[in-house]
């Protein structure tokens, strides 16, 4: 199902461009999903937000929505979020269903868990569009489509960069994300299957959760240098905890470049680091679903086929291209 | 010398009086009737539904606490027994719903009496005890369960989002679980008994009263029902979460109990007060997620609440 | 006796606390329809003895009996199973909940289906306490009844179990003369019945009016046991201090020693102190030298009248004037500043500060002069420590010993040190002497004459009225929050206090 | 009859209050001799000092924490407190690093006044109080710093990096004030007092200690010590992120008060039992991370020392 690596040309703007055109997987449309037809610009349209706008990722895409909402004109936008409580995201959910909302745009805390809310949604034949994360369910019957990445292929494309930068021997340290969540498990397989298949002489001494945000990445950093001063790279599964790393080892006293650090999300925070030397690469994990979500809803609303899967391309930065993508990150 | 006499002072004293034990409803009533006239499609059966449905565990998880603070204690750990009742059912699933619900009762009645053993037997005081447990259970809860875990379970499923005569299922075994501890308090030997420890221990022993055994059992009665709003939670998400099911619970519910009117240093129950400061907190952060207001907001008013109800509550500490 | 078997009996008993032995192989015999003295000095160990008896406390040595039967109770409820009621020292009951329910607690009347049975427990109630004479509404909370009341309830509660042995603790402590008749006419209904009483006091004329035999506890040992009618006053009080009847004689009961030399213009000038229902416009004055007694009945307003001069009891009306000077703020800091010092009622609620030692405690309030920019002085403390330890002749093992391991007498000398420490001209002492021992009593009203004499104004509260009477220059009889008499001089008898009171009465 | 007898009973409850004083220094020890033993370059200097850093901020809240609790008290405020103090601080770094951090203090200044005007005046427990601003005040610094914000200032990023004589400034400052809160519990009028206030606040009222004022005085400067706390964590992350900063905080505080000795029954402070208890924990969480275990085994292994330790010092509630 998905996609290219390596570089993409860039759009202007760093919009997201989808790589699997219509064609991959069974299409859908408005007859087979049997909902009624809305108009975006009279209906209300809600928008579930799983995390706190308060990482870079969340609030370019929360951004995104609401901008592209903005700019087509959608009358009745209703935004929650789930302060990264997954109980309350179901709630949420069900408000907005509650409220008469005719589209859901969701961008789940977790793939699984979501029967209810689906089955709440099929009764009213309200199409869900999910974002950035999956969830388990089947597409055009429970729920519209997904747009979104394939954390496991990123974390696959992270080993890759690491590999690359380590010339496929060394010791490298993951820095986890929150426990329990699905992002981590996806991005951290990933990393370690492709590890495990391309370079056996790389060996995974230390994985220490740094609960995706930048203190706890900092801390545990810290610990790391002191007791496994031969760690010779770092995968962070976000760029948070990279740059909580990055301050780190500035304390630490080391130099950019001497720990190979590879992380994922592409914020523009990270791709100056990249800029300045600390990160090797950064897999991007592209937030901005707006104007994708929309377009995908129109085209459905206009009875056009839709595919089960909208994967995103996403592209990596490098020290090749940073400095000049720098206006793309988000 | 034993007569009351009759003093004008008593008017502020009854109007104080009267908002201390009423002032939830009141509030609640106020909170209603905006929504009714600002808030579109409030009205709708659905609508409620929701809110009940969403309620029902902070309600049951606060009526355990509510007989904890009577006895002049406190439950930190029903978050985290939450979650854990969460892993085990998941856990024991393959054995049958029925089974798996019952061991993961059982799992939160044992962390409750180990909790009211080390309160009444040991002298841990309750905040330390159950603090250490929400730390300690959380952590075993996340062994058993690393990461969410869906079920295919129809009984569990079932559970959660049945309804019967109109009233979904959880609702109802929230609403029936209210009745008896509201009879437990007011008309049972254990609830007297339970008021008196907490407004007055040494005396409580003194006069006879099993007051060890009283502790351990209102301990090990939040603890069940903090497992049991940890298996409708479950069974309602069709996935258990030990990370997150249940975060923060603690504080949810103290303040269901304290904004019902239940004092914190004990002797006294509320019982229809707690399940009304439960709805005050989810109707004021529906109303605010139905009015599009960032969460910061809910914060700041649930604050001011908290503070309301204590202020109206304060009564004999001056 | 030897015929009838003890209904109750110890043998050999030995309960330590860490640092102190508290009964050292105590024996106790407790015959039927006896009612048995429990007396000693405070901390001889009575109380212990007593949670031993009950159940509270496991002995560390010795062996109890019931009838011919060994026992051993666990718990209070396993010896209240057994016949054996009990009210403590302290109140033991639960304020906030209803009379009734305090009355029944732990055997509360349940219909079938194991609910309380309300009707038949407020019935139940009602029909107990009309027995003793109080009349009640049973679902009022305990805590609107006054001290007197609770106490009532606390002891209908004791002898309505199916008791044989009734254990009282101090229960007058808190009664006023007509209580403690009532009481002691149930006291005598239950010997009558053939129940046995164990009575601990400190009043001796209650002893003699009420008691058959004693035990006499010192120092956690056994100093004497016997009928009551073979030992004088003198003697009983010998035997407790361990003194010869002759030293004891010489000294007399209490220490007072009549009048003392008043000099000079008023100290404290209280005048038209009112606050709505409790104070009702009392206006007190007292010179330097003078001990002026507050007289009046549990209830009176006595103890809001001195905390109202202290600053500590918010008035709506009337001002406090010390040395011709307005007092300052009403709070308790510009008072003592001013120079006024209380020594309040209850010694563990308002008194004691548990967690720190002897030495904190006498420091506390004084703490302000004790200290320069904020920092305190261990230099100064230490010698104001060590002066009062010495003159009040504190029985501690080091003034950094905890306050809360000290006995009820030698805390009560810390509470004076500290107000002392703090160098008033006024002292109020509310009940300087309730619940402490014949020995420290006369310490501490020989310490009240010694500072009278120094020129100090010395307010006294105290429901002794031998002590009102032989210890104050004048009386000021309060009834209702009211003023209704001032005796002085020769006026000063018990009896005209009485009337003075009975008297007040007759006005409304 | 106070003279001390040589009963066998002694021993044992000397042993225990040694335990209970002494227990966690015992513990730090232990845990010291295992990773020098078993953990690869744990003796670097450059370990201690990653350690130290990393335990400063939570010393230097629990100092305020422990004060708090020697009134007999508790503030759940701190964490939020941590966050308020970081908000504000980036957000007047316009007018240069000094008056920021002068705003910042003042704001957690005036954070802990309200709660102590909440509990000494209004008569709200401090539970309550501070639960209240546990959740207002996060919401407050969500609304000042709604995200992740960087910084540059060069005094403010030195502040969290520098050392004197080779001491980490962060650890100095916590070194410092922990003498400075010892000092005043031990030397001066104010430690005395509010010891006093906290085992019996209507004997203190009596004996004129300014009760209300000392109450006010003891939040105050637990917020303001909980902003300092706040302002060194975010000159060391070099940006401030008040949704997650401070998450937390007061249960790792009041841990690190009780694992110390200091009981939450109030009249005592404990000031370097409470220096070691933070230590505890800290090494304890890097020793189970360098071991490269996972995160439930802290908290697991957290929730069996607190338990140790107010096991320990359980001493007067038999
Ligand atoms: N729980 C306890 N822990 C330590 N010491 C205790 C305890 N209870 C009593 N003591 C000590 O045991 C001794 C006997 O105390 P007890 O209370 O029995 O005296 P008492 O005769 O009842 O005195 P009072 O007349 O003051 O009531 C005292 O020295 C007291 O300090
Ligand atoms: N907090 C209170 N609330 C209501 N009534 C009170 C309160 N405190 C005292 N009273 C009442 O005020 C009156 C006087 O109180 P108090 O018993 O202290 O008087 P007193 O003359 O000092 O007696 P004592 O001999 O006990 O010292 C009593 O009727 C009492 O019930
Ligand atoms: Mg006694
Ligand atoms: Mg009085």
């Amino acid at each position: 199902e998905s996609t290219a690596s390596g570089p993409e040309p860039a759009a202007g703007d760093g919009r997201q461009v989808a790589s699997t055109p219509s064609a991959a997987g069974p299409a859908c449309t408005l007859e087979k999903f049997g909902g009624q037809p809305f108009d975006l610009t009279k209906d209300m349209v809600g928008f579930s937000q799983s995390e706190k706008e308060a990482n870079p990722f969340r609030i370019a895409e929360t951004k995104s929505i609401k901008d592209e909402a903005r700019k087509l004109g959608v009358g009745n936008l209703r935004v929650t979020n789930a302060q990264s409580q997954f109980s309350k995201q179901i709630s949420d959910v069900q408000q907005l269903i509650a409220q008469g909302a005719k589209l859901l745009v969701i961008a789940p805390l977790n793939s699984d868990g979501w029967e209810p809310v689906l089955a709440q949604a099929k009764q009213k034949k309200i199409p869900i569009v999910t974002i950035d994360r999956k969830i388990n369910a089947e597409p055009c019957t429970d729920f519209l489509t997904f747009i979104g990445s394939d954390f496991y292929e990123q974390g696959r494309r992270a080993a890759d960069q690491m590999i690359a930068a380590l010339g496929g021997k060394g010791e490298v340290a993951i820095l986890l994300g929150a426990p329990g969540n699905n992002v981590t498990t996806d991005r951290t397989k990933g990393f370690k299957d492709r590890v495990a298949e391309k370079a056996p002489g790389i060996r995974i001494t230390f994985e220490q959760t740094g609960e995706f945000t930048r203190e706890k990445g900092q801390q545990v950093t810290e610990q790391l240098i002191q007791s496994r001063p031969g760690t010779n790279g770092i995968y962070a599964e976000n760029d948070e905890m990279a740059l909580g790393a990055v301050t780190a080892l500035k304390g630490a006293g080391k130099s950019p470049g001497d720990v190979k650090m590879v992380s994922i999300d592409g914020t523009r925070a990270a791709v100056q680091a990249i800029v300045d030397g600390w990160l090797h690469a950064v897999v991007e994990s592209n937030p901005r679903f707006g104007p994708l979500a929309f377009e995908t809803a129109r085209k459905f609303a206009g009875g056009q086929e839709i595919p089960a899967n909208v994967v995103i391309s996403d592209r990596e930065y490098t020290k090749e291209n940073a400095q000049s993508s720098l206006g793309q990150a988000y | 010398m034993t007569e009351l006499t009759a003093v004008p002072v008593i008017d502020k004293a009854r109007l104080l009086s009267w908002l201390q034990q009423y002032g939830v409803y009141l509030a609640v009533l106020v909170l209603l009737l905006f929504n009714v006239l600002f808030t579109p499609h409030f009205l709708e059966p659905a609508n409620f539904r929701t809110q009940l449905i969403q309620v029902a565990p902070i309600v049951i998880t606060s009526l355990g606490m509510a007989l904890v603070i009577g006895t002049e204690g406190v439950d930190l750990s029903v978050g985290s027994v939450m979650a854990l009742s969460s892993a085990v059912v998941v856990l024991y699933l393959g054995y049958g719903a029925g089974p798996a619900i019952v061991v993961a009762l059982l799992a939160g009645a044992l962390v409750g009496t180990g909790g009211g053993a080390l309160v009444a037997y040991v002298g841990v005081q309750p905040i330390v005890a159950t603090l250490a447990l929400l730390v300690g259970i959380r952590g075993v809860a996340n062994v058993l369960v690393p990461q969410l875990r869906e079920f295919r379970n129809p009984t569990l499923i079932w559970l959660g989002s049945t309804s019967v005569a109109g009233l979904p299922l959880v609702v109802a075994i929230a609403a029936a679980l209210t009745a008896v501890v509201a009879f437990v308090v007011r008309r049972t030997v254990f609830g007297r008994q339970l008021v008196a420890v907490g407004s007055n221990r040494a005396a409580s022993e003194l006069s006879g009263l099993p007051v060890k055994r009283i502790l351990v059992s209102v301990y090990a009665v939040s603890g069940t029902l903090a497992a049991v709003a940890g298996i409708l939670a479950t069974s309602r998400l069709q996935a258990s979460d030990p990370t997150s099911l249940g975060l923060l619970m603690e504080l949810s519910a103290i303040t269901a109990v304290v904004v019902g009117g239940t004092p914190l240093s004990g002797g006294q129950v509320r019982v229809l007060g707690t399940v009304m400061g439960a709805l005050l907190m989810q109707l004021l952060s529906a109303t605010l997620i139905k009015h599009n207001l960032p969460q910061s907001w809910t914060q700041m008013v649930q604050a001011v609440i908290i503070l309301a109800a204590v202020y109206a509550a304060r009564g004999r500490h001056p | 006796m030897a015929a009838a078997p003890p209904l109750l009996e110890a043998r050999g008993i030995r309960k330590a606390f860490p640092g102190v032995l508290a009964l050292d192989d105590v024996s106790f015999r407790l015959g039927p329809g006896e009612v048995h003295a429990l007396v000693g000095e405070n901390g001889a160990g009575k109380s212990t003895l007593i949670k031993v008896l009950t159940g509270v406390y496991q002995p560390d040595r010795g062996e109890l009996r019931l009838g011919r039967k060994q026992v051993a109770f666990a718990t209070p409820l396993q010896a209240q199973r057994a016949g054996i009621s009990t009210i403590y020292q302290e109140v033991n009951l639960v304020p906030q909940r209803s009379v009734a329910h305090n009355l029944l607690l732990g055997r509360e009347p349940r219909t079938r289906l194991g609910v309380i049975d309300l009707a038949g427990l407020y019935d139940a109630a009602t029909r107990t306490l009309s027995q003793y004479g109080i009349r009640v509404d049973v679902r009022r909370p305990l805590r609107s009844l006054g001290m007197g009341a609770q106490q009532m309830v606390a002891l209908a509660r004791a002898v309505s179990t199916e008791a044989r042995v009734v254990i009282m603790d101090e229960p007058t402590s808190a009664l006023e003369p007509r209580e403690v008749d009532t009481l002691f006419g149930v006291i005598d209904r239950l010997r009558g019945q053939g129940m046995a009483v164990v009575y601990v006091s400190h009043r001796m004329e209650e002893l003699y009016r009420i008691c058959d035999r004693v035990t006499v506890l010192r120092d956690g040992r056994l100093a004497h046991t016997g009928p009551l009618a073979e030992l004088d006053r003198l003697k009983l009080i010998a035997v407790m201090l361990g003194r010869d009847v002759a030293e004891v004689r010489e000294r007399g009961t209490t220490t007072f020693s009549g009048d003392h030399e008043v000099r000079g213009g008023p100290l404290v000038e209280a005048k038209g102190l009112s606050r709505r229902n409790l104070l009702n416009d009392v206006s007190v004055t007292v010179r330097p030298g003078e001990v002026v007694g507050l007289g009046g009945l549990l209830g009176a307003g006595r103890s809001e009248t001195a905390k109202a001069i202290a600053g500590a009891f918010p008035v709506d009306a009337g001002t406090v004037l010390v040395a011709g000077r307005q007092a300052g703020r009403a709070t308790p800091a510009a008072r003592i500043r001013a120079g006024v010092s209380l020594l309040p009622e209850d010694r563990k609620a308002e008194g004691i500060v548990p967690a720190l030692s002897v030495r904190d405690n006498i420091a506390l309030a004084a703490l302000p002069r004790l200290s320069s920019a904020g920092v305190v002085s261990e230099a100064k403390i230490d010698r104001i420590v060590d002066t009062f330890v010495r003159r009040l002749r504190i029985k501690v093992t080091s003034p950094h010993q905890k306050v809360s391991e000290l006995s009820g007498g030698n805390q009560q000398k810390v509470l004076l040190a500290r107000w002392l420490a703090t160098g008033p001209k006024v002292l109020l002492l509310d009940e300087p002497t309730r619940g402490i021992d014949v020995g420290a009593k006369a310490e501490v009203q020989a310490l009240i004459e010694e500072l009278a004499a120094e020129g100090l104004g010395v307010l006294l509260i105290s429901s002794d009225l031998e002590e009102l009477v032989e210890g104050a220059d004048r009386v000021v009889v309060l009834r209702d929050g009211a003023v209704v008499g001032e005796l002085a001089g020769g006026q000063v008898t018990e009896s005209a206090i009485i009337t003075a009171i009975a008297a007040g009465g007759g006005d409304d």
